[in-house]
């Protein structure tokens, strides 16, 4: 049986971050607490009452120590606000290079997937180290994705992706626990997190794959639901070509532009009317919903991003990088076959901010002229 | 029991001997008759939420789960949840004390509609028929919060009785609050400004205003689930095109603000004791009046906080964190007001005034740990842990039963003209005072150590913390148990109160105890404000008022 | 917070109004004015809206406070919207680390 | 608030015990009446507010419903129901002034052009679910099959919606019987019309409901 702790484990630079907050936020409650208890037993003691005849005046109140009293606490309050809203800011968006492994949660386990076609359930290893993004879908109620350790929490919501990022500080095993009430085993859906020394973590990736990699399970997909009839990559199909299409930004038939990210290419499969690429025609490509599971659009969804690598030159290459960075340009570097480590680590927790801005900039102007082209069809 | 009451009340004719049979209560229309059918309904209920309660303390002081199945244990909160919100914390201040002493505090003959009165009592009972089916049939597993897609697809229990009747025991509130805020505008006798009203029927028509405006929002939103259930036409349903996340905006709406109906009524009867056992009118009056507005309006703007890790746009997420901030001032007011009251008063320490030091306590700590709940990145990793569990259970059970306690002790000899054992009812007060700190006060380190609330099982690190935890519960049982007896008990051997034993101010206590039907034999003038306990005043010239 | 009785007149003239905006929505709801049909038709519901309540429902002699509770509806009904509207509408924004 | 008389004496017959004179009771039962309706607005508010996020999440969808709509049906009924509205006005207005006879004539075309207006409204239900397109009884949509989901939730609103009206249309229709049947017993007039005025402000209500519908409804993309 484990030891009893009073403080939980910390292994990621979130929960670092967090825990200064934390035990901020803790003294001034205790500082609060204290100060009411004390008044209200001193003022108890002192003005016990003596006789039962006694009437104490009138005291009608003081606009001026109302104020005092509202305002000092608020003060204190918008430090909370603004220290709280800053690091969650930073916890929501991962820097560019982050490591991406996808996770799908179903009633009473979390299936998690590598873009080398790794897969575990109830299981998540990541290295030391490096920023690791998990991209989450639920195959039916609405989990949640919790790691005390890293003091991070993230819905997973049926019907949309939602991401969450860490990167992990400490070697070792930890919780992991699904956090809102999905059900009869609720209480059941729990894994661990292994945290690992990135050479560990290389060894064990690589002597773990089976049936290929994600993106090449997404080929396989992409052939069987005949997708490769319409999408055609050398001529000019009845749909987009897909090459080159991940992260670039897309101009739409009704004007508008999105960037291409994951959660484009799911609400494309599942509901291919709902964003059309400019000078294609709408209803010829029918909705898949039903057809595949939230794993398959996933692995469609790899294969996708890898031929966006392959149409740029060299997958590894790093100026390639998102194309837009942030949460949902995702990082592509890591994806297609092969190890997740070819192009280099970064040794850094987190890149500097500005130069992930930087890097995400400078891959967005290559973009720029891309919009619509993908089918070149005006 | 009732109608044995009027026997042994054997003072001049009041309204529990006016008439006698159970006709006379069950189709009365008097606010007092009723206030007693709602304190015995709402009993009732407590008692059931507090055997769910206590099963799963029992579970939980093992990591396994080894005392009910996982099925068994889930209904068991879920259960749990909606009993003790929707049928006991929701009506329980604002049904028996507020439907009791309202018209009294505003020297009025009755509500302004004694018919829709008793109605509502008719609403809830429909309402808690329907929970009751949901359980007798074999118990509902959505949690209080019929978080969608779970509880339109997923759930395999008896969903639809238990949104029946919370949709109808909504109905009830609605009626409550709407028979308040007319009463109050319109029943107040002659002299009584809004500057000269109790705090408590401020308060009171803070959470009716509440009441009225929250609650047919989330009765459309189960209506929706309903339709949802039954039909399976994808309003929540992402496979079909729906938003779970819809569910939870409009589910909050009301249910954020909710928690302000359960709480408000607490913080009126609290200024009504501070300023009685200290002899004194409440320190800032206007303040702590006016804040009782400001949470109700403020209240409706910070319900996105419950949905700071659903992927909610961070955007709305800053906007609602900052918001709930905002409702924290209001708040904060009010204690420091209470505390504040007791500066150079005459303070005794009676019953009720033991609830409320034990109030003050406990509300600052779980407002404090509330400001921990809006900060978002604290949010991430507390939230849907035992932190939360914690943290509303010492702002809903540690403020609202302590107050709803500590009000019931104070308006006893009105409501029974009897007193209640006073040796006995301080031992229950600080029985209940060490066995809640127990119960609760572990469950912030559970929370921060990272155990999810609702689990059956949970990690064999977790089982020290719970182990106490159920450990105080046992004793806060006891602390509830007590009282029960002896009120029970004070109906005929208790000593019997005069017409204001507290020696306090307010028009409820101007009239006999218990009152007679009418409240009034004439119909009050006010020429003071409230709380006038220092008649220096009037005597040097009556220069306030 | 006498209730006047109002001259027949009056309530005709407003019925007349009502009508004549009925069909004016109506009519302009068959006319192409991209996204301002929506605030045409609506800004003419709310004109409607307003009639009907100050003078069919007598808030134009009411006191205050009726007043007061008709706008409170609207406020807060407008609350529920406007803020989950601000999830809604922000969910697309650009994260901030993309926003420069 | 002044001077209120407190003695009992000289209760009107329809002055309820614990009210001290009719003024009082008169601007309760309206002050009453006014909180249900702020009640009612947030009722109906909710299902506007789940239509409008619906909305803006799915415009084609939307947009792809008005083909069924009859805009001039709509049309008609919105016009019908202020005629309601007016006749309404008109039967408080002869309660203020105890006309007995203009009362009766004014209630009764009132529910007239309610069960008028219920009349259209439900013959436009049973074209849409000829045409299939009630969710959950044989939905087909087969214009756009893409839009199938979407559609159903759309639908799935508007019947929610329209039916919630109606459903008020007809508890107005049994208070306005319930008005007629008092009429005949007792003689409104300056002194007592307070069932007379609360249940002309509910009518009102259900009429501005509708005046929001409509546009909502009926007129999104009829110019397609």
């Amino acid at each position: 049986m484990p030891e009893f702790h009073l403080l939980p484990d910390a292994a990621a630079v979130s929960a670092t971050g967090f825990d200064i907050l934390w035990w901020y936020e803790v003294a001034v409650a205790i500082v609060m607490t204290t100060l009411i208890f004390a008044g209200v037993f001193f003022f108890a003691i002192k003005y016990r009452r003596r006789s039962e005849t006694e009437t104490p005046r009138t005291i009608e109140g003081s606009p001026l120590l109302e104020i005092t009293w509202s305002v000092i606490p608020f003060v204190v309050m918008l430090t909370f606000f603004f220290w709280g809203a800053a690091l969650y800011f930073h916890n929501q968006n991962p820097p560019a290079d982050a490591m991406n492994i996808y996770v799908v949660a179903k009633q009473w386990m979390w299936k998690v997937q590598y873009p080398n076609g790794v897969r575990e359930i109830n299981e998540l290893h990541v290295p030391v180290g490096r920023a690791v993004k998990l991209t989450m879908a639920s195959e039916d109620v609405i989990h949640s994705f919790f790691v005390p350790a890293f003091r991070l929490k993230r819905d997973v919501v049926p019907g949309r992706y939602n991401e969450m990022w860490f990167t992990a500080t400490k070697p070792g095993r930890y919780h992991l626990f699904c956090a809102e009430y999905c059900g009869t085993e609720h209480s059941g859906m729990i894994g661990w997190v292994t945290v690992m020394e990135k050479k560990d973590f290389e060894n064990w990736l690589v002597s773990g794959g089976g049936e290929g990699s994600m993106a090449s399970q997404g080929q396989k997909i992409f052939q069987q639901l005949g997708c490769s009839t319409c999408h055609l990559f050398d001529e000019q199909g009845r749909c987009p070509n897909l090459k080159g299409m991940y992260g670039s930004r897309v101009l739409l038939s009704d004007g508008r532009t999105v960037v291409a990210d994951e959660a484009y290419i799911r609400e494309s499969i599942l509901d291919p009317n709902a964003k059309i690429v400019a000078g294609f025609q709408k209803d010829i490509m029918p909705t898949f919903q039903g057809q595949v599971s939230e794993e398959d659009i996933l692995e469609l969804t790899e294969y996708i991003k890898s031929l966006a690598e392959t149409r740029g030159g060299m997958f590894t290459s790093e100026q390639t990088g998102p194309t837009t960075g942030g949460a949902r340009g995702g990082s592509i570097a890591n994806a297609g076959q092969g190890s997740l480590d070819t192009r280099g680590t970064s040794m850094t927790n987190q890149p500097p901010r500005a130069e992930a801005n930087a890097q995400a900039q400078d891959a967005s102007q290559p973009a720029a002229p891309k919009p619509a082209a993908p089918g070149g069809k005006r | 029991m009732s109608t044995e009451l009027v026997d042994r009340v054997d003072s001049p004719v009041n309204y529990l001997n006016a008439t006698s049979g159970w006709k006379s209560w069950l189709f009365t229309t008097d606010h007092k008759r009723i206030a007693v059918l709602y304190l015995i309904s709402i009993t009732v209920f407590f008692g059931l939420g507090g055997l769910f309660a206590t099963l799963m303390r029992l579970e939980l002081t093992t990591p396994q789960g080894d005392l009910f199945t996982s099925d068994t244990y889930n209904k068991l909160f879920t259960m749990h949840g909606i009993v003790m919100i929707f049928f006991f914390l929701i009506p329980s201040i604002p049904a028996t004390l507020g439907n009791f002493l309202i018209p009294m505090m505003v020297g009025a003959r009755d509500l302004a509609f004694p018919k829709i009165n008793l109605l509502s009592w008719y609403l809830y009972i429909i309402g808690g028929i329907f929970a009751l089916t949901a359980i007798v049939m074999g118990g509902v597993d959505t949690g209080w919060t019929f978080y969608t897609p779970y509880s339109t697809t997923y759930s395999n229990t008896f969903v639809m009785p238990a949104v029946v009747g919370v949709f109808i025991a909504g109905f009830s509130s609605i009626l409550t609050g709407l028979n308040f805020i007319v009463t109050v505008h319109k029943m107040r006798a002659p002299g009584l400004t809004w500057g000269r009203l109790p705090l408590f029927v401020w308060s009171m028509y803070a959470t009716s205003l509440i009441q009225v405006l929250g609650t047919p929002v989330v009765a459309i939103t189960l209506a929706l689930v309903g339709l949802e259930r039954l039909f399976h036409v994808g309003i929540f349903d992402p496979a079909i095109g729906g938003d779970p996340i819809l569910f939870q905006h409009m589910f909050w709406f009301y249910s954020h603000p909710a928690v302000y109906i359960m709480i408000l009524p607490g913080m009126g009867v609290i200024s009504e004791l501070v300023g009685c056992f200290s002899r004194k009118r409440p320190f800032g009056y206007s303040f702590i009046a006016g804040s009782s507005l400001a949470i109700a309006v403020l209240g409706f703007l910070v319900w996105g906080h419950h949905m700071f890790v659903t992927g909610q746009s961070m955007y709305a997420s800053m906007v609602f964190s900052f918001l709930s901030f905002l409702v924290a001032v209001p708040s904060a007011i009010k204690v420091f007001n209470w505390t504040a009251t007791m500066y150079r008063g005459s303070v005794v320490y009676s019953t009720p005034m033991l609830y409320a030091f034990g109030f003050i306590g406990l509300f600052t700590i779980g407002g404090l740990t509330g400001l921990m709940l809006a900060t978002l990145a604290v949010d991430v990793h507390v939230t849907r842990t035992y932190f939360v569990v914690a943290h509303f259970h010492y702002v809903m059970v540690g403020g609202m039963v302590f107050a709803y306690l500590g009000g019931l002790h104070f308006w006893w000899p009105k409501i029974t003209g009897r007193m209640y054992p006073e040796a006995w009812a301080r031992f229950a007060a600080l029985v209940t005072f060490v066995g809640f700190n127990l119960t609760f006060g572990p469950q912030f380190m559970l929370g921060y150590l990272g155990m999810p609330r609702r689990y059956h099982a949970y990690a064999p690190e977790f089982q020290p913390l719970n182990v106490l935890s159920s450990a105080g519960a046992s004793i806060l049982a006891v602390g509830y148990a007590i009282p029960f007896i002896y009120f029970l008990w004070s109906l005929k051997y208790g000593e019997k109160a005069g017409n204001n034993p507290w020696g306090a101010k307010g028009l409820e206590w101007e009239t006999t105890s218990p009152p007679p039907t009418f409240n009034f034999d004439h119909t009050p003038t006010v020429t003071g404000p409230a709380y006038d306990y220092d008649n220096r005043e009037k005597e040097e010239g009556g220069e306030i008022g | 917070m006498n209730h006047k009785v109002v001259p027949v007149r009056t309530y005709l003239l407003i019925w007349a109004i009502l009508i004549c905006a009925t069909f004016t929505t109506l009519g302009i709801a068959f006319l192409d004015l991209g996204p301002w049909n929506i605030v045409v038709a609506l800004m003419i519901a709310f004109t409607k809206m307003s009639l009907v309540v100050l003078f069919f429902m007598h808030v134009k002699q009411q006191n205050n406070l009726t007043r007061l509770f008709v706008v409170a509806g609207f406020l807060f009904l407008g609350i529920l919207i406007a803020l989950a509207m601000s999830d809604y509408g922000t969910r697309n924004w650009l994260t901030p680390g993309r926003m420069w | 608030m002044a001077d209120l008389d407190t003695t009992i004496e000289g209760h009107p017959p329809f002055l309820q015990h614990h009210f001290d004179d009719l003024h009082q009771q008169l601007d309760s039962s309206t002050l009453g009446m006014w909180v249900f309706l702020l009640t009612e607005i947030m009722f109906f508010g909710g299902m506007f507010g789940a239509y409008t996020i619906y909305r803006t999440m799915y415009p084609g969808a939307f947009a792809s419903t008005s083909r069924y709509m009859e805009p001039v049906l709509g049309g008609i009924n919105t016009a019908v129901l202020i005629c309601s509205s007016l006749t309404m006005a008109l039967a408080v207005r002869y309660a203020q002034i105890g006309k007995r006879k203009l009362i009766r004539i004014f209630l009764i075309l009132t529910m007239i052009f309610g069960i008028a207006f219920i009349g259209v409204k439900f013959s436009e239900y049973y074209m849409h679910w000829k045409e299939h397109l009630v969710p959950w009884m044989d939905f087909q949509y087969p214009e756009h099959p893409e839009f199938f989901h979407q559609a159903q939730i759309l639908f799935c609103f508007y019947f929610f919606m329209t039916g919630f009206h109606a459903l008020h249309m007809f508890v107005g229709l049994g208070l306005l019987t319930w008005l007629l049947i008092k009429n005949e017993r007792m003689s409104f007039g300056s002194e007592y019309y307070t069932p007379v005025e609360i249940t002309g402000l509910y009518w009102h209500f259900v009429d501005i409901v509708w005046i929001f519908l409509f546009p909502l409804l009926y007129l999104i993309g009829a110019n397609k």
